[in-house]
């Protein structure tokens, strides 16, 4: 009797530190906990109507998953990324910043604000996609070409990337007036759901296709892992890297329009500020070893949401939003402290002991 | 030690194991690969945190903790683990002296002298300022011995110290060994060649699945027994083997599978020719560093090919890299397990079916259920002892990765099978296993080219041995040519002339 | 600065006339507000108008300050410079009046003695807080709840925007709903918003310190379809006076918009004139004329006036 | 023959050469094409002065990327010293002596905690890093958030203070002989470089941290205490970072908190321009020394060149990082192959 209860316990503790996709659920459920005992109207979602005569939810949840959506696109391409090459791309926000200014140049023209669009907003979008992908690619040749190390690779396109984009408007702010432009960073009449979560979810299905029925996963694993011995058995392991530089440029195209689209404009400087960071430690809260290999991509998924959830939180708390890195900065090292395999050992060695020690009382 | 316990997830890895190491004594300590006897010297030197038991040392009062190999050091206990443990980017110097001794500042003009004294009485051709990387992994083995023996220390432990080197240096090592005995030091003794064990040790512990079978002195347990008690059961003897292996004749009609001339590549050996016919078993032969790596690996485009031509059953093919040889069905097992061999991260399954799932093709994954199929027929046929297909392949023990990597090879049904030695550091059992299926390979088409250190298991397998030295091909021998003494007359030929 | 130094001077220019000098700035693709100030400096000091300039931009104090040191070495006749950050000038400025260069400062205002530049060439941003907060109290709304998104923390325009609110929010029992540095950005003006928005908290003043920040704000107010501009639900307040923000005015989507005016190169050729001639400065310190525009009464002439 | 002398120039000295041919070629060339400032002597010393606290953090970079971590709270934690000290010296009427210790105690307090976490409970060191450099800048707009001017009277003396260069000054341009100078925290970042290159040469602390870059598992076997060489590696950063934030507030005089923003990616770039491998076991301090010039010299030139548009500053300064960058891997690459 009694065995069978601690293997089922064991079990558990298996599960436990086996799965690394407990950690960021972990990490949601501790935040929404504590929402719910701070203040339960976090949780108060309501149906409007907005501005153009339709139904809109609003709340904090749906703030969330409204805001955390291009970083939840960004994080998706940085886990590749990270796999792959074992290090981190340091210039998405540059990046950012690049497929906006490409996407307004081609909706603009020269003309900084034009009444009526100069191109269809998916020829902008499919120019920005293309763009970016040629700068992923930049950084992938640096990477696997020249072998340079992918933090300083990508510090060169984060040096130079918003002059770039300043460059590409002539350092011009556009301003789209078209309201079917707004819809990609709000909402599409008659769906209640912003539109930025849509897309997000779209990456995700598309992702999670292409690890099902192509060897992605596979691939970019095994080159992160062991390079030499891909390379045996018969990989290129050059061209995986800069594949997946390829495919996080490609992210960064969705995220710079979901960015341009939530205001209609751009600043070169300010755009996606300091959003590497984010998209990094994403990866990094949904367990994934930042030196490479094994990953998990719906892990780095909920990391992200996980970061906007608490960000949501703070403001929601109404901290100084200079200072909200403080408290991220604390959140954060809670939860790696407490997903770290060492502790969690001790942990479980601790409640053995004391379980033995009731055993024997 | 007492009462030694240890396990990892899903696997019990030593279970009550005793073990006692006397003052001057040479102690093998033998079992299957998997056995727990790396694991066992790993808790002996604080890699490991054991689960349960007590270490013990003379002179000192009870048990005695060790927490870390530093811990295992201060003690006088001193080791070659299996897995050379060096520091590639640090020069064989440091890579000797680092870790030990106190204080803070470092006599360089003093340690590299000292180092050049050991390599030299050790015949190590290595430089004390060059950086380790640069050097062979005979030498980087070499290196770590040097380390070891030169600690004044009163247990040595050696965990496979021969599977990389050839028989001079075994020679060196065994004088070494015999030395340091008569000075009083405990000596652990991890090999898979038997005769290495009955030519130094005194005594014997046989591991079986991380329990303890029994200690015997060595005179009072001779071969067939040591083997039976290694794997539970009476092993087939070595001789069979060879009968099966005349079966193949040497037929100058059947055309050749794969056919080499003047191949060079930017590794540096000498343009060279080479054919194999379907169903042959051949082999590269030669003294270490002579090049018999480099040959197949510039016919698999492991290197850069540099010059020559390869042709694939008559026609000329192209191979710049192992992605072209793999398509002409050649399969290539490398020799250094660990760089470039296992993918370690990644789980038996994933690491079996990668090679196949190459050559499929990017948008052909194999189903889940195909994947465990492969991986579940190739773990029992191989008898891979693994927790379960999902093991993370670094977490296996080093035989039963070499296993896997060989079913690997297998599951892409190639023609051509290139093995750079296959049997490093596999237990007697399974390297006649694998002999046997080389040969059962052979006879149902595949080709082979065998690569070994171990001249006895080239001649039991191979019906044609091409001899390297200094990385040119200087000989070929066949049929009745083949025998161990023919061999080292070839191989020194330069010499004689 | 003295006569003396400025007649050596004269000496010291290069062989072609031109007289040098080495124009510190912003980053001009910081704001609209920028782009303008820098297009003004380059079409003023051009080698037509006999300037031989150079031209060094950076958001941080440091690389500002490091380049400022690189153009004393080079040896220029004028430093411009509109600085980052208030403080850390102190010793580069001392450099400068040791070498004879004579520095002249735009935009901003420094926090340095006044004996170590020749003349400053600013906008009172306290005055153009006190504006906009005085246009504010005309508008009698019956209550003030007030949303207070800042620029960059220390920058002079958030401190003179600031305190001008600040003082007066006191001085009328206005509540200030909340009051967060978006730091110049609108997607984090548009995060703030939407969390005062989520929270259920009442509010009908959106004070923002410039233009972009309070497009962020309006973009999260339209998705919560909360209506803003003349008349309706919430006041809207900008700063910079960019022509889309005016235009924005003129449609009544937003109720002001105070200016902060960029052309200042004409006043600092000016200066460097009256300098070269040996004449005195009367003023070291020459405050830019500006205004603040109302919704309801800004014309079509004065978006193509005075936007930027 | 050609090839066993190729091959006895390790890794980290190759590196090296590259770094010291590229920055003097990179120098000279600056003085011929462009002349003026670069032909005097302070031009140089400004540099360093300029970069004093850079080169301090990039010493304690390079020390924590060869162990194989890296560490980028640095610009956070320089900072929050300055704002600390700043604060202390003028609103709490502190002395300067007790503001050094500030800062020095911000640095090991960061050093030890981040050392912890990465060493002995084994969290990858960029996230770490990355919570304590949020921490840092958050910390520091929690202390103050108005950049002020430090008025402290002793305090301006010691910041004011000038080492002379003997025989380096040169005529200005009102024809006035200037001597050249550098300011008290080159000393101290010169000092460093030399007690940091002694170490990591000479000392046995110094080679094991070598070996732990090169491989964990194997120094561990070779009897090194890893997880101590760990967190020495990230104490020192965090220390060193600490110096430099008093460094870097002697340079400004003031405390802001936007100070030093981004000086954790020029640290890194100047460690790896000065042929130090992010993953670990190779790298070398007068490298790191060389980086840092090489990085703040292409800024200098770029800045001082009169280019046309503000954008090019930014690209200009990247082409010239991917140039520098690209040559060292093409060199790398024809050794390891020759
Ligand atoms: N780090 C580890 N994690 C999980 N399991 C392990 C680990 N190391 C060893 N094992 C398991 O412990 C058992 C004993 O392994 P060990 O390496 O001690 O065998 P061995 O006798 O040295 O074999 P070989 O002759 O192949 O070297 C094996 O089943 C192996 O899979
Ligand atoms: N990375 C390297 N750097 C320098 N020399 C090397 C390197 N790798 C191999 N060599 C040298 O190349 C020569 C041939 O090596 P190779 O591995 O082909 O020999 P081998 O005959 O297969 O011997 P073994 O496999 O027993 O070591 C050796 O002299 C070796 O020292
Ligand atoms: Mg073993
Ligand atoms: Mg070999």
């Amino acid at each position: 009797m009694q065995n069978t209860t601690t293997k089922k316990s064991k079990n558990i503790m298996n599960m436990f530190s086996g799965k690394q996709i407990l950690i960021p659920i972990a990490a949601l459920l501790l935040l929404a906990v504590f929402n719910l005992i701070a203040d339960p109207s976090f949780y108060k979602i309501s149906m409007d109507v907005n501005s153009a005569g339709n139904h809109v939810l609003s709340g904090y949840l749906i703030t969330i998953l409204d805001y955390g959506s291009e970083l939840a696109i960004l994080a998706i391409g940085m886990t590749l990324v990270t796999a792959a090459s074992g290090g981190q791309d340091i210039s998405v926000g540059a990046g950012i910043a690049i497929a906006g200014s490409v996407i307004l140049r081609v909706l603009c023209g020269t003309n900084s604000r034009p009444d009526k669009l100069q191109a269809p907003i998916i020829v902008a979008f499919l120019v920005a996609c293309v763009v970016s992908m040629l700068f992923g690619a930049f950084n992938g040749i640096l990477v696997a070409g020249f072998k340079i190390q992918p933090m300083v690779a990508t510090l060169i396109l984060y040096t130079a990337g918003r002059s770039i984009a300043a460059w590409i408007n002539n350092n011009e702010l556009p301003v789209v007036s078209d309201p079917t432009f707004a819809y990609f960073g709000g909402f599409i009449p008659g769906i209640p759901i912003p539109t930025p979560f849509f897309i997000a979810v779209a990456c995700m299905i598309v992702i999670a296709l292409a690890m099902k029925f192509t060897n992605l996963r596979l691939y970019t694993q095994a080159v992160g892992i062991n390079e030499h011995s891909s390379r045996l058995n018969g990989l290129n392991p050059a061209f995986i890297k800069f594949l997946s530089f390829v495919i996080l440029g490609l992210c960064v195209a969705v995220a710079g329009l979901i960015k341009v689209s939530r205001i209609s404009s751009i600043n070169y400087s300010v755009i996606a500020k300091d959003i590497e960071m984010d998209a990094i430690l994403a990866v990094a809260l949904g367990g994934n070893s930042l030196s490479g290999g094994k990953f998990n991509m719906t892990a780095s998924i909920l990391g992200a949401y996980v970061i906007q959830f608490l960000t949501t939180t703070l403001y929601k708390f109404n901290v100084k939003s200079d200072a909200i890195s403080a408290y991220k900065a604390v959140v954060v090292i809670i939860l790696v402290v407490i997903s770290a395999p060492v502790v969690r050992e001790k942990f479980a060695s601790f409640t053995k002991k004391m379980q033995a020690k009731k055993e024997v009382a | 030690m007492k009462n030694i316990y240890k396990s990892f997830p899903g696997v019990k890895a030593l279970q009550a194991v005793d073990f006692t190491l006397c003052e001057g004594e040479i102690h093998a300590l033998m079992g299957e690969n998997g056995a727990g006897k790396s694991t066992l010297i790993k808790v002996l030197t604080g890699v490991y945190e054991k689960d349960g038991g007590d270490i013990f040392l003379k002179e000192h009062e009870g048990a005695v903790a060790i927490r870390s190999p530093q811990d295992a050091q201060n003690l006088g206990i001193s080791t070659v683990y299996q897995e050379i443990t060096l520091c590639p980017n640090l020069s064989v110097a440091e890579n000797m002296y680092i870790g030990r001794g106190k204080g803070i500042g470092q006599n360089w003009k003093k340690m590299n002298a000292d180092a050049d004294k050991i390599l030299k009485s050790l015949d190590i051709p290595a430089k004390a300022t060059q950086q380790l990387s640069s050097c062979s992994i005979a030498i980087q083995q070499m290196v770590a011995i040097a380390r070891a023996v030169d600690m004044d220390c009163k247990v040595l432990i050696l965990d496979e110290p021969t599977s990389s080197l050839d028989e001079q240096e075994v020679e060196k090592l065994f004088g070494l060994m015999r030395d340091l005995r008569s000075r009083g030091v405990g000596i652990i003794f991890v090999t898979h060649f038997l005769d290495q064990v009955y030519e130094v040790c005194d005594k014997i512990t046989v591991l079986r699945d991380g329990k303890l079978v029994g200690e015997y002195e060595i005179k009072d347990l001779p071969r067939v027994k040591l083997v039976a008690k290694m794997l539970g059961k009476e092993l087939d003897d070595e001789a069979d083997i060879k009968d099966e292996s005349l079966v193949y004749e040497a037929d100058e009609s059947i055309p050749p599978v794969v056919e080499v001339e003047g191949l060079q590549s930017n590794a540096g050996i000498k343009p060279f020719d080479f054919n194999i016919r379907k169903g042959e078993v051949n082999g590269f032969t030669g003294l270490l560093g002579s090049g018999r790596s480099e040959c197949v690996r510039a016919i698999f485009g492991a290197d850069r090919v540099t010059g020559g031509t390869v042709k694939k059953s008559g026609k000329v093919v192209k191979i710049n890299k192992p992605l072209d040889a793999m398509k002409q069905g050649i399969a290539y097992l490398p020799e250094d397990r660990k760089r470039d061999g296992i993918v370690g991260d990644l789980s038996v399954r994933d690491n079996i079916i990668l090679a196949a799932q190459v050559l499929r093709g990017f948008f052909k994954p194999f189903s889940k259920a195909q994947a465990n199929k492969f991986a579940d027929e190739y773990i029992k046929l191989l008898e891979i002892k693994t927790a379960s297909a999902d093991t993370p392949i670094k977490s296996l023990s080093g035989g039963n990765q070499q296993k896997v990597i060989l079913a690997r090879w297998l599951l892409t049904h190639p023609e051509y099978l290139i093995l750079d030695e296959p049997t490093r550091g596999i237990d007697i059992g399974t390297k006649v296993e694998i002999q046997k299926l080389v040969l059962k390979l052979a006879s149902e088409g595949m080709s082979v080219t065998f690569i070994s250190s171990e001249t006895d298991e080239m001649l039991r397998t191979c019906s044609r041995l091409i001899v390297m030295r200094d990385r040119k091909k200087v000989g070929e021998l066949s049929g009745e040519e083949l025998s161990q003494s023919s061999i080292m007359d070839t191989i020194a030929g330069g010499d004689k002339e | 600065g003295g006569s003396k130094e400025t007649a050596d001077g004269a000496k010291s220019d290069s062989g072609d006339g031109l007289i040098k000098v080495g124009i510190i700035n912003n980053d001009p693709n910081e704001s609209g507000y920028r782009t303008a100030n820098d297009k003004d400096l380059k079409a003023t000091f051009t080698k037509e108008n006999g300037y031989d300039a150079s031209f060094a931009y950076s958001l941080k104090n440091d690389e500002q300050i490091t380049s400022a040191q690189k153009f004393i070495q080079d040896g220029v006749d004028y430093l411009l410079l509109s600085a980052a950050d208030t403080a850390g000038w102190d010793s580069v400025l001392k450099d400068a009046q040791d070498a004879g260069t004579q520095v002249i400062l735009f935009d901003r205002t420094i926090d340095a003695d006044e004996s170590l530049y020749a003349a400053s060439i600013v906008s009172d941003m306290e005055k153009e807080g006190e504006t906009a907060a005085n246009w504010l109290k005309d508008q009698k709304l019956p209550e003030y709840n007030i949303i207070h998104i800042q620029g960059v923390m220390g920058s002079a325009a958030q401190k003179g925007r600031s305190g001008a609110l600040a003082d007066t929010a006191k001085s009328e029992g206005w509540n200030i709903v909340t009051e967060q540095t978006a730091e110049w950005n609108a997607e984090k003006a548009q995060q703030i918003v939407q969390s005062v928005i989520d929270s259920g908290q009442a509010f009908n003043v959106i004070y923002a310190e410039n233009d972009d920040m309070a497009k962020g704000a309006v973009a999260a107010l339209d998705k919560a379809n909360i209506s803003h501009g003349v008349g309706k639900d919430v006041i809207v307040m900008g700063f910079d006076c960019n022509k889309w923000a005016l235009e924005e005015l003129l449609n009544q989507n937003w109720n002001y918009d105070g200016q902060c005016n960029p052309y200042q190169a004409s006043y600092i050729e000016d200066v460097i004139k009256k300098l070269e001639s040996g004449e005195k400065i009367d003023e070291k310190t020459i405050i830019m004329d500006e205004k603040g525009f109302d919704a309801t009464t800004i014309t079509q002439d004065d978006v193509d006036q005075f936007g930027i | 023959m050609k090839s066993k002398k190729k091959r006895n120039i390790s890794d980290t000295n190759l590196l090296l050469t590259i770094t010291i041919v590229v920055f003097f070629a990179m120098y000279i060339g600056a003085m011929i094409f462009q002349g003026g400032g670069f032909l005097k002597t302070q031009t140089f010393f400004n540099i360093l002065n300029a970069n004093a606290a850079l080169l301090i953090t990039s010493c304690g970079l390079s020390l924590v990327m060869i162990t194989g971590g890296i560490d980028i709270s640095v610009g956070g934690v320089v900072a929050l010293v300055s704002m600390s000290c700043g604060v202390y010296l003028d609103y709490m009427g502190g002395n300067v002596a007790m503001s050094i210790l500030i800062a020095l105690g911000i640095g090991l307090a960061f050093g030890l905690v981040q050392g912890f976490l990465v060493a002995y409970l084994d969290i990858q060191p960029f996230i770490v890093t990355l919570a304590g450099m949020f921490f840092a800048r958050g910390m520091t707009t929690i202390v103050h958030t108005d950049p002020f001017n430090v008025q402290n009277k002793a305090f301006v003396a010691l910041k004011d203070t000038r080492v002379i260069v003997p025989g380096m000054g040169s005529v200005n341009r009102i024809g006035k002989y200037v001597d050249a100078y550098v300011e008290i925290g080159v000393i101290v970042a010169l000092l460093i470089v030399v007690l940091m290159f002694v170490m990591l040469r000479w000392s046995k602390l110094g080679r094991a941290f070598y070996a732990v870059g090169g491989n964990k598992q194997s120094a561990l076997m070779l009897g090194i205490n890893v997880k101590r060489t760990r967190f020495l590696a990230q104490l020192f950063s965090g220390v060193l970072a600490g110096i430099a934030g008093y460094v870097y507030f002697l340079h400004v005089g003031s405390g802001s908190a936007s100070h030093a923003t981004g000086m954790e990616m020029n640290a890194i770039a100047s460690s790896i321009i000065g042929g130090t491998l992010l993953t670990g076991g190779v790298g070398n301090i007068i490298g790191t020394f060389f980086g840092v010039l090489s990085l703040s010299t292409i800024q200098n030139i770029v800045s001082s060149a009169g280019l046309d548009q503000a954008w090019w500053t930014g690209i200009t300064i990247a082409a010239m990082l991917c140039l520098f960058l690209v040559i060292q891997s093409i060199v790398m690459a024809r050794k390891n192959r020759g």
